[in-house]
């Protein structure tokens, strides 16, 4: 009994709150928990886990009420090639110290790895807009989720088709 | 060859002004899930994984990526100035290799001074 | 000497042009009325299965045809659509069109499915294999049949 | 053709078939004497992309290409060699290079053979006592794309004369050849049924006023014999190296087939 309660063992109890704790807080900030344990060497995998994207969109929405017209998407209808899919979005937001996108989360739904991109604003900002070009793996939903300093959340979503090649 | 940083912006703007600053890397983007055709060898995962923007040493835009983004990544954003300053972007690679790209913004007021970021009369 | 040798050449060529039994072994072609006809002992195909071999990038018959599968968003307008096949055509239609497109229009740009080519640098791996085997070709013309 | 032979076997005895014969093969050549390379208006690539991938293309620094050409820039003045040289020590600046690409694929008069413009630079290399370039690499597209670019908005206008006759004709064979598994030549899609869908994809003219442009498919920019090469593969068939005879042909007939256009590298394509 004696040697079960020893230093070790308490350590190790402490430690395991503490990662519990960590945890906890990084799940309450609504990032995808898979990049932290996501080693570069270790990923492939070519079909899309539907499942598992489903899980991180709850992850960052963690049941709030989404608030409409929050997010504006400009994205083509088709895109030419799945490497490229130009994306714009912009959140409808003031950029007041009260009232800015803390994270804006990019996800195309059936991606080997769902998640594309986490934009971090900062109330200096002064137009919460941003472009880039995004990789869709084949014709699936963009989901645009826009998380708000005061808590309420934002989500647009847009189908978009890929255009396969010919020939192959 | 060493990669290419782009770095675009309108270089003096009034007080105020929205600045929309482009950024361009050279970067293949490696997503990890690609295999050689021949050899079926597994190219490892090699991406830009955050862009940090700073202005006069202060964050005002943050991007985190995975492996969705595309080659050779291209990303706009805005930013509002109040005065001249150091724009300063970060790529930061897979290897924790950071490359920089900086820039001054020329900021002026309704009159046409130049807001400098320090005080010189103290 | 020359003379027989040309004579014995022109010969062969007119030989290999005009027996054309083999060509489409086991099938039995009909070339007035451009129809193609299986002996008995094949076996009739699946149309859920050539349904399959229809989508599939082996064939890649969505890249020229439109069919009726709202499931595949993008197809092709090359050639003419799928859509009430079989009400146009007997199975033995749709089948020499399979087999050969060529033999009813020559300029046609249609793969031949069913026929041992020579066409020049083709790839190692494909000499003298047909695209399709005889099972697939049944399990297309079923399918291609049961679009109404 | 087989078609005809069928009907003569079921229905004509054989005198009429080797008069039949006869009567088509002269046909097909006269036939083929009229299939000129003449298209009545040419239309570049760029007519048949999608509005995303033409923005791409317009703006300079939306263009990735364009890293290529700033990356040629520093290889242009790069020195190197026992000789101390760099392009620029020869031929001056890059901007001295507007209309060069133009003139490629070229007949060396020496050997009487046809080279591109990648094996010019290693051609050049060579005289500068340094190590060549590999094919299709980074260094020596960015180079080709560089001088390609100085020459961006001229007009094609590629001659046929008397020492490229013959490279000529070769690659008008190549390009109506059928061939692969498949048994398609290049006229097939890209004259006769350009405009049509192919799947998603809109069947261009394939013409090659662009390259060395950038694809979006493999996000970086590659050679024409490179894209020649991949439409080969497409008809599955066994594709002729980089850099061959063959390729080199059939670039120079493409590029006689687009004269009228402008030159668009480095283009964004798919």
């Amino acid at each position: 009994m004696k040697k079960l309660v020893n230093r070790r063992l308490f350590c190790g109890i402490i430690l395991g709150l503490f990662s519990k704790y960590f945890a906890y807080k990084s799940f309450a900030d609504g990032r995808p928990f898979r990049d932290r344990f996501q080693s570069y060497r270790q990923t492939f995998r070519v079909e899309p886990d539907k499942e598992e994207a489903e899980r991180i969109v709850k992850n960052i929405i963690k049941g709030r009420k989404i608030v409409p017209n929050l997010v504006d998407l400009d994205i083509p209808d088709i895109a030419e090639d799945g490497n490229v899919v130009p994306v714009s979005f912009s959140i409808n937001c003031d950029m007041s110290a009260s009232d800015y996108p803390k994270r804006v989360h990019v996800l195309g739904l059936e991606n080997p790895f769902p998640e594309i991109a986490i934009y971090e604003f900062f109330p200096e900002g002064g137009k919460a807009e941003v472009s880039f070009r995004c990789r869709l793996r084949k014709s699936s939903y963009l989901i645009v989720i826009a998380d708000m300093h005061d808590g309420s959340v934002g989500m647009k979503k847009k189908y978009i088709d890929v255009m396969l090649g010919a020939c192959s | 060859m060493e990669k290419q940083r782009k770095l675009k912006y309108k270089e003096t703007v009034t007080q105020g002004e929205l600045v929309k600053v482009k950024t361009l890397a050279e970067h293949e983007m490696e997503s990890g899930v690609r295999r050689d055709e021949k050899t079926g060898v597994i190219y490892p995962r090699l991406i830009i994984y955050k862009v940090t923007a700073r202005y006069n040493g202060k964050i005002v835009f943050q991007a985190n990526w995975f492996s969705g983004v595309s080659a050779n990544p291209y990303l706009a954003f805005y930013f509002r100035a109040n005065k001249s300053g150091l724009i300063e972007i970060e790529w930061e690679d897979d290897y924790s290799k950071s490359t920089f790209k900086r820039g001054y913004l020329k900021v002026l007021d309704k009159d046409g001074n130049e807001l400098l970021p320090i005080n010189h009369s103290i | 000497m020359k003379y027989l040798i040309v004579i014995l050449i022109l010969i062969f060529t007119l030989k290999n042009c005009f027996s054309n039994e083999k060509l489409y072994f086991p099938y039995i072609i009909d070339y007035n009325n451009f129809t193609a006809f299986k002996p008995a002992s094949i076996e009739v195909g699946d149309a859920i299965k050539g349904k399959v071999i229809l989508k599939s990038r082996k064939t890649n018959c969505l890249s020229c045809h439109n069919a009726p599968l709202p499931e595949e968003r993008f197809q092709g307008n090359f050639g003419p659509s799928l859509l009430g096949l079989g009400s146009r055509y007997s199975k033995e239609e749709i089948r020499i069109r399979l087999i050969n497109a060529k033999i009813i229009n020559p300029d046609s740009i249609m793969p031949s499915y069913f026929k041992t080519l020579d066409y020049p640098r083709t790839q190692k791996k494909y000499l003298g294999k047909t695209i399709l085997e005889v099972e697939e070709v049944e399990h297309l013309v079923e399918y291609l049949y049961s679009l109404k | 053709m087989e078609m005809n032979y069928y009907l003569l076997t079921t229905q004509f005895k054989i005198i009429f078939k080797i008069f039949y014969l006869l009567i088509y093969f002269i046909s097909t050549s006269l036939l083929a004497n009229n299939l000129d390379n003449k298209i009545n208006n040419v239309l570049s690539g760029y007519n048949f992309a999608e509005p995303s991938t033409r923005n791409i293309q317009d703006d300079d620094f939306l263009n990735p290409g364009i890293l290529w050409v700033e990356n040629g820039e520093k290889l242009w003045n790069k020195i190197e060699g026992p000789n101390k040289q760099s392009c620029n020590s020869c031929h001056g600046r890059s901007s001295n290079m507007k209309g060069i690409s133009l003139k490629y694929p070229m007949v060396i008069k020496k050997k009487k053979k046809l080279i591109n413009l990648e094996q010019r630079i290693n051609i050049c290399r060579k005289k500068m006592q340094v190590k060549k370039f590999d094919e299709e690499s980074k260094e020596i597209l960015s180079l080709s794309t560089l001088i390609g670019y100085k020459s961006r908005n001229m007009k094609l206008n590629y001659k046929v004369t008397e020492n490229n006759k013959k490279w000529y004709s070769l690659g008008k064979e190549l390009y109506f050849k059928k061939i692969g598994l498949m048994g398609l030549s290049c006229n097939q899609c890209h004259d006769e049924r350009v405009g049509l869908n192919l799947r998603a994809e809109k069947v261009s003219q394939g013409q090659i006023n662009g390259f060395p442009s950038y694809l979006l498919r493999w996000s970086k920019v590659v050679s024409v014999h490179k894209r020649i090469q991949f439409c080969n593969e497409q008809a599955r068939a066994v594709p002729y190296e980089i850099n061959s005879n063959e390729n080199n042909a059939l670039q120079l007939y493409l590029s006689v087939r687009g004269n009228g256009l402008n030159i668009e590298t480095p283009a964004v394509r798919k």
